[in-house]
């Protein structure tokens, strides 16, 4: 196994792009070394892109935040002005493990891994998050929404990279949540999981997005569930029509970790739950 | 199989060891180091027991890779006793019988350093959380949890 | 006085079906050889294990231990298996 | 020989103390050698191939492309391991569990083991190994398993001279179940089921075996019992025993697990080919996969009152599951049942049932908590029928001293009906419950045993104390024996040190199971100790040149009786060592002696859960463990087994689970999908230690280790049935199931 630290990130995916093996990128490597360790992949290159000063930071302007793509979870958790525009995003970014894992763990790796119970993928794409991808010859700009394919797959082209994650500036009265539900408090994958953001006007939301996680093959974006709420002060029954159009964007699988039955149920209680969180952080009142 | 030389600092001494790129940083420790107090429970990172620090930061040595370690600074269990003297952690664990069979007990002590270390007045439920990623199947963590708790206080009067 | 000895089910069928024995024995090791020469199907079971509990207090390995000529009951049960 | 086991009433100096253990400062500064931190010069890595089906014919191995692989130096099959155990069933089990034979019987079974020169050779051999297999079908499932055309797991194992999977019936009880039933004017009739968990210890097995060409060697191992691995080992390799040394690392966790072999003889073997050292060490995968989980279980039970409270009958017909090979399990489950009340009529069956899964080892009162789950959710039930209360209900039903149990035997002083009346003064059953929480109790025994045992005291020439025992430390035991030989001695703890012995260090010792550690060789210890003491009045008395029945020992010291000797200063244990040489050498005791009588342990656990109506999630609130365990030798270590005991037990509740999918494979093999507790999911466990003392120990010492994970299972089922207004009857109580009950509850 070749095992490479380059520094810019087009090297880092001419390298990736080279590559006639089996070729991987290690950031945090909490899901490399696992699969590596169960045999489920014998990498012939690995490319260390830790080194890349341009995927270390955050930073903040005026279009919003960038997320380098090797900031570690831990990292995203002791940026005071992240967590306080996106909780939602920071709060599902810090469910990834433990303590240990979070010392480690990206979202871009959460992401690459296009796993559809990924913690924070479903907050990322109720924020709008874009991820900038860079090719041995290009670079372009997608939406977190289109990188996960299926389980395990992504949109990524052989060789691309993604260099870091973008937020949009984010408008005043606006909250993001997310919840998911795992058997233990801790140390656990999500059975299923809702994340939302919201931005208000007097009171009325005037903007939503709902995402759901692990109900699908990827995180599904409800765009019923949203415009249940979208005019309204999140009252009885538009939470309610919410909490059905969850139930109805729903198409799981029974598996180890839970079933099509609960998974559906539970989907639209946290939906719900998170929306309440959302609006109150959005600064509106139950 | 290729093999690289990694030079790194453990425990503030300067340290070298050649391994195979595919190499955990926990079996480079374990096994070319001499390191065994991280012990691994799970090789998955859902254990805790190989817990170190790597540049300050709490990690599974089970998840990183030896090469990783190349120019960087470890922390490991061994390095808690000062100047000959343990550390308030070590001292507790033992005074409030916090370990059974102490298989779990190396990466308990370094995930609670690191938590003291940013949170010197830590309330029930931070321990808690601060601990999920270490498993002990012996002691119902009751005695873990007080033992960091009078720890916090110890070390608060310093 | 001949205390009676008491088997659990899975025992009886060893000793013709009886659910207790009259036999005299000083200890568990004597009333384990009486009870193979009267019962030779029991001898296999012994050597498989059983626990000897008398008046309540079990005896999983000793076979010296002493039976009491007054001790109320004598009660041969599987030998156990803990973690 | 000669030592009087009795219990005498006395005052206590050092026991009952919370002194720190001896081996704590080496296991906080990591230099505490476990199965898996030695190392011998030239050792080999050892790895295992293992069956990727559930159940197959093995055809063909063919070794040829592995063994030429560079760094390769030895391969085994089965065939180098010719069957050696004579007509010893037991035993050729065993064999066949390390490795198979010809057919793999569970997913993950062995089927050939490699030692080369580093883990990623040893890794790249396993894959070159090919193996042919011819699937066979399987079942995982202990009831589907005992239908009539379930595909046969052991063909040894016959019902009415036709195969079958169900190796044992096993049935207990007394009286007239049915006439019993017709006086009842309640009678709750329940069917249960419980998974398959695992003892999940952290540290996996792990062992180094060094096998020299004359047919000695070496084994240091994690183990329960380093005796009976050393003769198992030496059984299945043909060594002689004595020539076969096993060392026991310092242990990380077994709960019944490290009571059997799993790799050891492996190890040994490819040492015995390679002729160098060899390291094996399990990974979690292959831990979950291949060695020691408890049963699944699935359970009938039926129990019949009257309306003033009183049982008129019980039964209870039991399946569990024991994985490929025959074991004991449904009989342990038959025989605990219902031991914890004085029953008029009382009947059960336990079948013992094979199916393709591993072969089940003993976890923690193996059996007792899945059987106390069915009768003591039963038990709620019916008091919840006649309207009388669960706590007096059992009260009123509890066994005592004269009861005959359910297992047989007649009970002698016993304490259960103590422990019942301490949950009802206890302020957790009178603590207020907010909205959607519930409170539980529930019961549980566990026989405890002993055992053979044996132990060396030396007394160094500077009056300090060894102590060398053969039961291994998993939960500060040295710390335990050292403080009852302080006791004994009338010295300081700190004067005293306990060490585990390897087998050429002393006589057999029985595995430390069954909650005998401290009991067995506490007793050994107190005994040798006497000898002892014996051994310095005879050195005293010389010294002063007077009779020994002149001299006695008190506080540490010799002391002259008398007042013909009132000039002679009292003689210290350092006083007389010094002068051992001149007055007729080393000072020693010794013991060896069958430890029998453990004594029955009971506990009642008081459990407080809040239950999310939406979701199913389950937490628990607050948690109280009461039980006798006779005296307490160091209260921190009895209240850490209490506690850990009751942590694994709410596990097992809610969230442990072996997954099994229709392939016959587990799913489940690590621990982010086997999920044992973390920190957060639980709160401070109370404890309260009764200290009813066991008749058949000097000091009144029971075992304390297994019975506290029996009752969290129903007490936890309780509390949720209370708090979500379901009765859960299958464990564990995941979420999705709960959240399904609460719906057909609805519905």
């Amino acid at each position: 196994m070749r095992y490479e630290t380059p520094t810019t990130t087009k090297e880092a995916a001419t390298l990736l792009y080279k590559e006639k093996g089996q070729a991987h990128i290690l950031a945090g490597g909490t899901d490399l070394l696992v699969r590596m360790k169960m045999g489920m992949t014998e990498p012939t290159l690995v490319v260390d892109i830790k080194h890349i000063p341009a995927m270390q930071a955050i930073t903040k302007s005026a279009a919003g935040f960038k997320i380098g793509a090797t900031v570690c979870g831990a990292a995203m958790t002791e940026h005071a002005a992240l967590g306080k525009a996106w909780p939602g995003l920071v709060e599902a970014a810090n469910l990834i493990g433990s303590d240990q894992i979070q010392g480690r763990c990206t979202m871009v790796g959460n992401l690459c891994n296009g796993s559809p119970a990924a913690d924070s993928v479903p907050a990322m794409i109720a924020a709008g998050a874009k991820a900038i991808v860079v090719g041995k010859d290009k670079r372009r700009t997608v939406a977190v929404d289109k990188i996960v394919t299926g389980p395990g797959k992504t949109s990524l082209a052989k060789g691309e990279v993604i260099e870091a994650i973008t937020l949009p500036a984010r408008l005043p009265r606006s909250g993001d949540a997310y919840l998911r539900f795992t058997p233990r408090t801790e140390m656990d994958i999500a059975v299923v999981s809702a994340a939302v953001n919201l931005t208000l006007e007097r009171g009325v939301v005037k903007t939503a997005r709902v995402v759901l996680g692990a109900v699908a093959p990827t995180a599904v974006i409800v765009a019923k569930a949203a415009k249940a709420i979208i005019g309204t002060k999140l009252d009885d029954e538009a939470l309610e029509k919410l909490t059905a159009a969850c139930a109805a964007a729903c198409n799981p699988i029974d598996d180890k970790r839970g079933t099509i039955e609960y998974r559906t149920k539970v989907a639209g209680v946290l939906a719900k739950r998170a929306a309440k969180i959302a609006y109150q952080r959005a600064g509106g009142t139950l | 199989m290729t093999g690289v030389l990694v030079s790194t600092t453990i425990n503030g001494d300067a340290v070298q060891f050649a391994c195979p790129t595919d190499e955990t940083l926990l079996d480079s420790l374990r096994n070319r180091v001499g390191l065994t107090g991280a012990k691994e429970g799970c090789g998955t990172g859902d254990c805790g027991a190989c817990s170190i620090t790597l540049d300050g930061r709490l990690v599974c040595a089970c998840l990183v890779l030896g090469v990783e370690a190349n120019g960087r600074e470890i922390g490991t269990v061994e390095g808690l006793v000062e100047d000959g003297k343990l550390h308030p952690l070590q001292e507790k664990f033992i005074e409030h019988a916090a370990l059974q069979c102490g298989i779990c007990t190396p990466g308990f002590l370094v995930a609670a350093k690191t938590l003291l270390e940013k949170n010197p007045k830590p309330s029930e439920e931070q321990i808690r959380y601060a601990l999920a990623g270490n498993l002990c199947r012996c002691t119902g963590y009751d005695k873990i949890v007080r033992a960091v708790q009078a720890a916090a206080k110890e070390m608060r009067k310093k | 006085m001949m205390p009676r000895i008491s088997l659990t089910s899975s025992l009886r069928d060893a000793v013709d079906g009886a659910e207790s024995i009259e036999l005299h024995a000083e200890t568990i090791g004597e009333m384990f050889a009486k009870l193979a020469e009267r019962y030779p199907r029991m001898a296999d079971r012994i050597d498989a294990g059983i626990a000897v509990a008398i008046d309540g207090q079990i005896y999983r390995d000793d076979w010296n231990a002493k039976i009491p000529a007054d001790a109320a009951e004598v009660f041969l049960l599987p030998r156990i298996q803990g973690g | 020989m000669g030592h009087d086991t009795n219990y005498q009433d006395r005052e206590f100096k050092t026991i009952g103390t919370r002194v720190k253990r001896p081996d704590g400062i080496d296991k906080v500064t990591g230099r505490a050698k476990y199965g898996a931190d030695a190392f011998a010069p030239g050792q080999l890595v050892g790895k295992v191939l293992r069956s990727p089906h559930a159940h197959a014919i093995i055809q063909k191995i063919d070794i040829s492309k592995a063994e030429k692989l560079a760094g390769v130096k030895a391969i085994i099959t089965s065939a180098d391991l010719p069957d050696l155990t004579g007509s010893n069933r037991g035993m050729t089990d065993i064999l066949e569990n390390c490795m198979a034979r010809g057919r793999a019987l569970y997913h993950g079974h062995a089927v050939a083991a490699v030692a080369a020169i580093d883990e990623q050779t040893a890794k790249q051999a396993l894959k070159l190994i090919k193996v042919t297999y011819k699937l066979l079908p399987h079942v995982t499932d202990v009831d589907e398993a005992m239908l009539p055309d379930a595909p046969i797991i052991q063909d040894f194992v016959l019902q009415d001279g036709k195969p079958s999977n169900i190796a044992g019936i096993s049935t207990f009880g007394h009286g007239d179940v049915d006439a019993g039933f017709a006086e009842a004017d309640v009678i709750v009739e329940k069917s249960y089921k419980t998974e398959q968990t695992h003892q999940g210890y952290i540290e996996p097995h792990a062992c180094l075996a060094n096998v020299s060409s004359d047919g000695s060697g070496e084994l240091w191992v994690t183990t329960q019992g380093h005796f009976s691995f050393r003769v198992v080992c030496s059984t299945l390799l043909g060594l002689d025993m004595a020539k076969l040394k096993v060392t026991s690392s310092e242990i990380g966790g077994g709960f019944g697990g490290k009571t059997h072999v799993w790799t050891e003889p492996l190890a040994l073997a490819l040492s015995r080919k390679a002729n160098r050292p060899v390291k094996l060490v399990m990974t979690r995968d292959e831990v979950f996969k291949a060695s020691g989980p408890t049963s699944s279980t699935s359970m009938d039970i039926k129990i019949g009152a009257k309306k003033d409270g009183t049982i008129t009958a019980a039964t209870a017909i039991l399946r569990y599951q024991d994985g490929a090979f025959p074991g004991i399990w449904g009989m342990l489950g038959a025989m605990t049942a219902y031991a914890c009340y004085d029953l008029k009529n009382v009947k059960t069956v336990g079948h013992d049932v094979l199916v393709n899964r591993p072969k089940v080892a003993a976890y923690r009162a193996p059996s007792a908590p899945m059987a106390a789950f069915g009768v003591e959710s039963t038990m709620d039930l019916v008091a919840n029928e006649i309207g009388m209360s669960p706590l007096d209900f059992r009260i009123k039903n509890a066994a005592k001293e004269g009861t005959q149990a359910s297992y047989g035997p007649v009970y002698g002083p016993i304490g259960i009906g103590p422990t019942l009346e301490a949950v009802k003064k206890h302020p957790h059953m009178r603590a207020k419950l907010k909205k959607n929480q519930g409170r539980g109790m529930a019961c549980g025994f566990w026989f405890n045993f002993g055992g053979q045992t044996c132990v060396d005291l030396n007394i160094g020439p500077d009056g300090t104390v060894s102590l060398t025992i053969g039961t291994i430390d998993v939960g500060g035991s040295r710390a335990s024996l050292s403080l009852i030989v302080a006791e004994e001695l009338g010295i300081p703890y700190d004067q005293v040190r306990t060490n585990i012995g390897d087998t050429a260090s002393l006589g057999h010792n029985d595995t430390t199971e069954g909650s005998r550690g401290t009991f067995s060789s506490g007793m050994a210890a107190i005994f040798a100790a006497r000898d002892a003491v014996g051994v310095l009045r005879e050195r005293a008395a010389k010294m002063w040149d007077i009779p020994v029945d002149d001299v006695v020992w008190a506080d540490g010291v010799a002391t002259a009786t008398g007042a013909k000797h009132s000039n002679l200063p009292p003689l210290t244990l350092a006083d007389i060592a010094a002068k051992a040489a001149s007055t007729g050498g080393p000072i020693a005791g010794h013991n060896e002696v069958v430890a029998d009588n453990a004594g029955v342990s009971f506990a009642s656990h008081i459990c407080d859960v809040e239950v999310d109506p939406d979701t199913g999630g389950t937490k628990i609130i607050r948690y109280t463990v009461i039980q006798d365990a006779g005296k307490a030798i160091h209260p921190d270590y009895v209240e850490g087994q209490f506690q850990g005991g009751a942590a694994q037990g709410i596990g097992w509740a809610l969230n442990e689970e072996y997954i099994y999918g229709a392939d016959g494979c587990l799913q489940n093999t690590g621990f982010l999908d086997y999920r044992i507790p973390v920190c957060s999911d639980l709160p401070f466990i109370d404890t309260q230690i009764l200290e009813i003392p066991n008749p058949n120990h000097p000091y009144g010492v029971r075992g304390v280790g297994e019975t506290s994970i029996v009752p969290p299972l129903a007490a936890i089922g309780n509390a949720v049935s209370h708090a979500a207004g379901v009765r859960m009857t299958h464990i564990p109580m995941s979420a999705p199931r709960i959240l399904k009950a609460i719906d057909d509850a609805k519905a």
